[in-house]
């Protein structure tokens, strides 16, 4: 136990990106994840690293973008209004092939909107907010462990295929504290970055880092070498957590804190008798597509749960079975308000078969 | 076995701190804490809100609608939360600061303890959420004061760990007034 | 007995979620006695920008247009632009616009848009619990600059009210102080100029007031006070660095 | 006689007005009102001159001043 | 004839939001739109309007915003990079309720990309770029005409339903010529902008206009109004335009400047004795769902063809019927390449029945 | 017989895309021959903006990041803190650095990044087709000011080598031409010193240049080498505006 | 009927002036035009080349594949274009600037026009597009010349209107060569 | 004897050059090389004195200066 800490998911994040070997954090202040560049601003300089406090949203994600190019590990974060404007910045890294990592603790909008938990930044998350048409990478935690987890794995997953990767929380999980054991760095073996600029001295040829691409045929090429490493994701890096699904004659699927409430609402339902099971998807893109074809291959009602009006509800759509009914409970957050497990529970109680 | 609380006051009453120091208390007795605060506009403002939970096992939802114990330290927060505990549970409120009436917890245990009152006689206005601590502990049952002695050290700063001895003496003034109101 | 002092018409009669010894209740009432004093009530629309003074709307009487962080500048032009028959007045943080809302501000100054900016300069990011500010003073600990600002690292602190002051655009640029009776007055006098500026379409005029975060220093309301004259005022001179009245 | 009333209620004893009398006749109690700020009293009846720079001072506009007018 | 016009469709938008009475455009260079503002800095001026360059992208969405809000009407065009970097705008607008009109002449991506025709920012458009969760009417012109046409009908939907209107093309659309009929402002009563910031000169009460949402109940209730004002455009603001789809066994499904190409491939299969149909839908939100139902009952094979890798294409899956098969055609274009009906006519091959 | 004048090692031996009589190209070769005297061409990072001098890669010798338009100052920021050991320089249009770019650019400048700046301004946006830039010169035509630039509506033409040069964070702020053998001969002078105090760990150092751009000008080469001396430099004046030698 | 023809040359030959006036003179004879230009990096640069479509119905595809006619203009053009003339088609090239075989193209008219040399002749090198669209027509017959002479009114600015004679001389010297060419 | 080198395939007739040499020795063909540009020509043979302003002004480097080493 010795080793457990007390933190805040917001707090998980920054000690999990010192332990990646994070050397440069670019941010600006935002409700609710100031936690991340206010851990940073402390303990990063500490490690040799760099902590800026950029002047804008704009200016942190293109000192990631630079900072990333030369090769070393680099990161910001921000929540909506601020993840709105690093969406060309995000463009730009992903035409430019750079890693680097995002962190988007999800507040609710749209505009200044509040700064309680939403989800309704999944599809700008997941279909590209940006122009141009690309995906990056997006990690959903669950819970503070998570937040450190997944953070440490976006870095990886991000050097290892060269796309941008995003951390999507919300302000439960970027506030609440937990006990966690910061685990130390995973040995995985990663690609050299050959393409970074370097200056030549390093001995390398002339590297350049960029999007523009006028020869014949390069754009067609680039799209389509992305397409087939986005299928390379789907194959080898879609996680999720099924929680007594075996049995399962409902499937109530949701992502973060809302599929941590829905778990509470599960066991609930369980002890009321009812086989009902949980489907967390972890990786947002790719999205575990497999994961809902085989249960939705058993159950053929999924009860999909959303701080939102409806988002990722089109994904499911689009992996269960054609012949799956997929209910929805949409529940845009409101000041101070929370679905509770008791409300869940009650979603259930109705669509259960 | 798992224990819920909420604790909700403005801000200066330490409801943050008080919430804290339960976790670090349970953290303590080797158990599974989640502490989930909030609070009104970006963020600071009025009003501050936390809840805190306490199991052997998973702690589940951060989010909790009916909590078995509310700990209360102003009218507002009592106006908006005290009915929110679950049939059979405690409320403890500040009288010092909030007008509640027998009637209006139906099945909630409401334990009054005048905590500006008390704090103040020991001294220092700000220990209200110490007060308030001990009382819940005493009433719960959820820890050991000893625990709540312990956490004081992580809860708070270094520098202020001189108040700690003080901190006690409010936390058991707390306790002891719940011992009495339970007995009499 | 008559009431010789009281709230000005534009100000709401409501309590301010502000901090106690927070200046933003001062600069705001300043604003408000501006207002009156030309009448114009009626025909001003505020801008308000996203920092601890974004419920502009809650405390003036007036129409108020929210503005994106650091874009009240912007939003402004539009609104005046739209409607060059009405007062536009913008009112910003430090971070707001002096750090995501340099570029805004700068070419709106520069275009000599004929509205008035109130420009609050507290040295940090109040709303969102104190994090460094383009103004934070030089070894001055915020939450993002926790071993104090580090000038080779952060760069020095922005002077504004000066900056401004080099764009042909800028008709009337002056910074000033709450933090005593004298200065407050002083404050009223420049601030009703300011408006004056923009009542007689004489352009683009800012006002960039120094105010304490006595939350955010982590200091009593007294104490806060006292360090806008002790710390602030010798970095930021108070007075007037452009008019063109003369002119 | 000039004197200035103090609102209770939206006073949130900050104390600038104290320092803003020249005469020092705004002080600060100890009762706190309903939302526990302990605010400003008014001790100079009879000493005060009207000039109202407690109320030029308070950031919360909760002082008003009266005063007779000359005629 | 005399009226016609031979012009740009760039130079159409311009001439249409003259013609539906805009009083602002605030607007940044950027190929492949840019004779949008320069016809606009020569013609607004002259009707009394206001032309600005504004210093960037940011600064015109939200002078658009500021103009709106008194009530005029206001736009601004732009294209990839520069949309991506209005998005924070976008949202605070629709979190105010605001109109305003935003063109898009799609150029390729991600990054800087290149200036030729793209359709990859179909997603940026139809699901919020931004954040908060939000939806903007978007409209797919295919010719020239109706760069004009859906440009004045983007003005009065933005205010008939206080959302903004989005008219999404490519450079293609942009950069074609061809003889136009300027049609007159259509009369449509709208209702009266009550809610514009005036100075209460106007004798209105306080009008705020603000997307920040505090009071309890009040963000979920303005989500699900939303929600409601989406589900009634979709009834009734839907358009979408069939060629030859009554006895067709394939339909080729395409928007803007892809599907005018298509429908030349169309007419080739028709030629070579193939029964192939087109379904064009003219707004992309609201998607015109209910075409998509009503043909999927009488066709089981779609082709969806896209300059991309494949965005509409969820929509397409998500509204037919469920047993029917959707192929695809994905074409990210690239430096001086575009799909011919040539190449078209080759897929329908391939998929025709 | 020995070659005593020929192309920079640090620029390739290929042809630019650049229009005849363009001065980026001559800026381009001026730059290459500053790596070339510190012997720093393997050293260096450079930043490209989006302008007409996007492919600075496909005519340097040197390692490049492609910067969104305008953020070249960030992108190079983020380049030279994660590489302290390199030398890191912008190249930027007036579009790129002076309208979108201006916030990027005047927070790099006040913290005083340790990096070299170009700023090319040629009075338009060249890549674009000619519309108005920041620097555009009063009454001067341009595909979005088709009736001149209008002080009143437009604002009056940047001077960026002045306003930045009032920034504590810049080291080294001037203004160069290339407009004629002694200009360029200065010019070389000016831009070696630049980089010089980047060697030199000396801060933010900044070069504009004037520049002619025939094509969007609607000029003839030759006439529009003269417009640059004759328009440009009288409200441009050339000189050094901030140096920090003798500090 | 449908005519669509490719312009080919670089930036500075006046490619989309010829284009523009192809399309005014259909115009003029009351038929439905749609006119495609293409450019390199953002605005400007090297290449220029522009598909005009005329057709009595339908314009159709703004992208065609394989044009009836591709009037060329320079020899980079030529490697790029003239090979996508559909079998039956003309290619009109700029023999001046352009190398073509014969046989490069089986199927297609070659129809080899000197114009830089005609346009120096008429006293101005810029009109060679002239010379290229007068060449087209006489071709194509997809308009009359008549047409065409007309079109230069639209399709050149005020200020040019004075080099109407001159460009009509060109035209009609296009045309001639054309006659010529196909006479033997 | 000093003398200059211009690259037809660079220079792109700009005619910058001719300005810049103070004897007049570089000044404009009429024949357009591949590109279509009219090109510089060195018509200074004997007289060039090597100063090399001509190369310094061209903004497409096609010059290169050539001079006998002082011994
Ligand atoms: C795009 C964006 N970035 C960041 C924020 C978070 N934010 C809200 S207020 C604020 C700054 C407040 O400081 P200041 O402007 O100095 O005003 P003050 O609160 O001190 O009066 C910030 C960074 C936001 N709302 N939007
Ligand atoms: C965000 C964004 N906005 C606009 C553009 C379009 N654009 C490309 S270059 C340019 C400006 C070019 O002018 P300048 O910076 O002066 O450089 P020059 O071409 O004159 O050398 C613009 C506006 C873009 N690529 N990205
Ligand atoms: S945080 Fe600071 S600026 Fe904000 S209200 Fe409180 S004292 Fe005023
Ligand atoms: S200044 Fe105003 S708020 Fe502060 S103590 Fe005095 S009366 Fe109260
Ligand atoms: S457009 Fe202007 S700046 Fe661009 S290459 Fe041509 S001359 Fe140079
Ligand atoms: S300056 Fe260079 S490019 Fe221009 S004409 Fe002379 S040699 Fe040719």
């Amino acid at each position: 136990m010795s080793c457990r800490q007390f933190v805040k998911g917001n707090e998980a994040v920054a000690m999990a990106a010192i332990e990646a070997g994070v050397r440069c954090y670019f941010g600006y202040p935002i409700t609710p994840q100031s936690d991340i560049p206010e851990y940073l601003a402390r303990e990063l300089p500490g490690t040799g690293g760099t902590f800026i406090q950029a002047e804008s949203e704009i200016a942190a994600i293109n000192m990631v973008l630079g900072a990333s190019a030369t090769g070393v590990r680099a990161m910001t974060s921000s929540s909506g209004p601020g993840i709105s404007l690093k969406q060309e910045g995000i463009s730009y890294m992903a035409g430019s092939e750079l890693p680097g990592v995002i962190v988007d603790i999800m507040r609710q909008g749209p505009g200044l909107g509040g700064i309680d938990a939403s989800q309704a930044d999944y599809w700008q998350a997941t279909r590209g907010g940006g122009h141009g048409g690309y995906r990056i990478i997006v990690l959903a935690p669950g819970s503070v462990q998570e937040m450190y987890d997944l953070t440490m794995l976006a870095f990886d997953l991000s050097d290892l295929y060269r796309i941008p990767a995003m951390v999507l929380a919300d302000s439960v999980l970027g506030q609440m504290k937990e006990s966690i054991t910061p685990n130390p760095r995973p040995g995985c073996t990663l690609p050299s970055k050959e393409w970074a600029v370097r200056g030549w001295a390093d001995g390398t040829e002339q590297n350049v880092v960029k999007s523009l691409k006028l020869g014949d045929g390069e754009m067609e090429k680039f799209h389509w070498e992305m397409h087939a490493r986005y299928q390379l994701l789907a194959d080898k890096e879609s996680r999720w957590e099924e929680f007594r699904t075996d049995d399962a004659r409902l499937i109530v699927t949701a992502f973060g804190s809302t599929a941590r409430i829905s778990r509470t609402a599960v066991e609930m339902a369980r002890e009321a008798g009812m086989q009902v099971g949980l489907l967390r998807p972890i990786t947002l893109f790719p999205f575990p597509k497999q994961a809902y074809v085989d249960l939705s291959r058993r159950c053929k009602l999924f009860l999909d749960i959303e701080l939102s009006t409806g988002q990722m509800i089109d994904d499911v759509r689009l992996s269960v079975e054609r012949d799956t009914e997929v209910a929805f409970y949409g529940r845009p957050p409101g000041a101070g308000s929370l679905p509770t497990p008791e409300e869940i529970f009650e979603q259930i109680r109705k669509v259960y078969p | 076995m798992r224990h819920d609380v909420f604790i909700a006051g403005y801000g200066g009453q330490g409801v943050l701190l008080a919430g804290n120091l339960l976790s670090y208390a349970a953290i303590f007795e080797g158990r599974n804490v989640s502490f989930f605060p909030s609070y009104g506009v970006e963020k600071r403002g009025g009003a501050a809100m936390c809840t805190v939970i306490i199991a052997d096992g998973e702690t589940g939802s951060p989010v909790v609608g009916h909590p078995s114990v509310a700990i209360i330290l102003n009218q507002l927060s009592f106006d908006k939360y005290a009915g929110k505990v679950k049939p059979g549970g405690f409320c403890i409120v500040n009288s010092s600061l909030v007008e509640a009436g027998e009637s209006a917890l139906p099945g909630v245990t409401l334990i009054r303890i005048p905590m500006n009152q008390i704090a103040v006689e020991l001294g220092d206005a700000r220990m209200v959420n110490m007060v308030a601590c001990g009382a819940y502990v005493a009433a719960s049952g959820a820890l050991a004061l000893p625990s709540l002695c312990e956490a004081l050290k992580k809860s708070l700063p270094e520098r202020n760990h001189k108040f700690i001895p003080a901190n006690i003496k409010a936390i058991e003034a707390g306790a002891e007034r719940v011992r009495e109101h339970l007995a009499g | 007995m008559t009431q010789v002092f009281g709230r000005s018409l534009s100000l709401k009669d409501v309590q301010t979620h502000f901090c106690p010894g927070c200046h933003h209740g001062s600069i705001h009432r300043l604003v408000a006695d501006a207002l009156d004093e030309f009448a114009i009530r009626e025909q001003t629309i505020g801008c308000a920008s996203v920092g601890c003074s974004v419920f502009l709307y809650s405390y003036f009487n007036i129409d108020v247009v929210e503005s994106p962080h650091g874009r009240a500048p912007a939003v402004a032009t539009g609104v005046k632009r739209a409607r060059p028959d009405r007062i536009v007045f913008t009112y910003q943080g430090d971070g707001d616009l002096a750090a995501i809302g340099t570029s805004e501000i700068i070419h709106a100054a520069n275009r000599g848009e004929d509205i008035t900016v109130i420009f609050v300069n507290n040295t940090t990011y109040g709303m969102t619990g104190g994090q460094m500010a383009p103004t934070t003073l030089p070894g001055q600990k915020t939450s993002t600059s926790p071993y104090g600002r580090d000038i080779k690292n952060d760069g020095a602190p922005f002077k504004m009210a000066e900056l401004l002051s080099s764009l042909d655009g800028v008709a009337f640029s002056a910074r000033v102080a709450v933090n005593s009776p004298k200065n407050v007055l002083s404050a009223k006098k420049l601030i009703k100029t300011a408006f004056r500026y923009q009542v007689e379409g004489r352009g683009f005029s800012f006002i960039e007031a120094l105010a304490a975060c006595p939350t955010n220093w982590g200091m009593k309301p007294l104490a806060a006070n006292e360090r806008v004259g002790s710390e602030m005022v010798p970095y930021f001179p108070l007075g007037v660095y452009k008019n063109t009245d003369n002119l | 006689m000039p004197k200035i009333e103090i609102d209770e209620l939206r006073c949130k004893g900050c104390g600038l007005c104290t320092i803003a009398c020249p005469g020092k006749l705004v002080t600060m109690s100890d009762t706190p009102n309903s939302q526990g700020y302990t605010v400003a009293r008014f001790t100079g009846a009879g000493k005060c001159t009207g000039c109202a720079l407690c109320a030029e001072m308070c950031p919360d506009v909760a002082i008003t001043v009266f005063k007779e007018q000359k005629s």
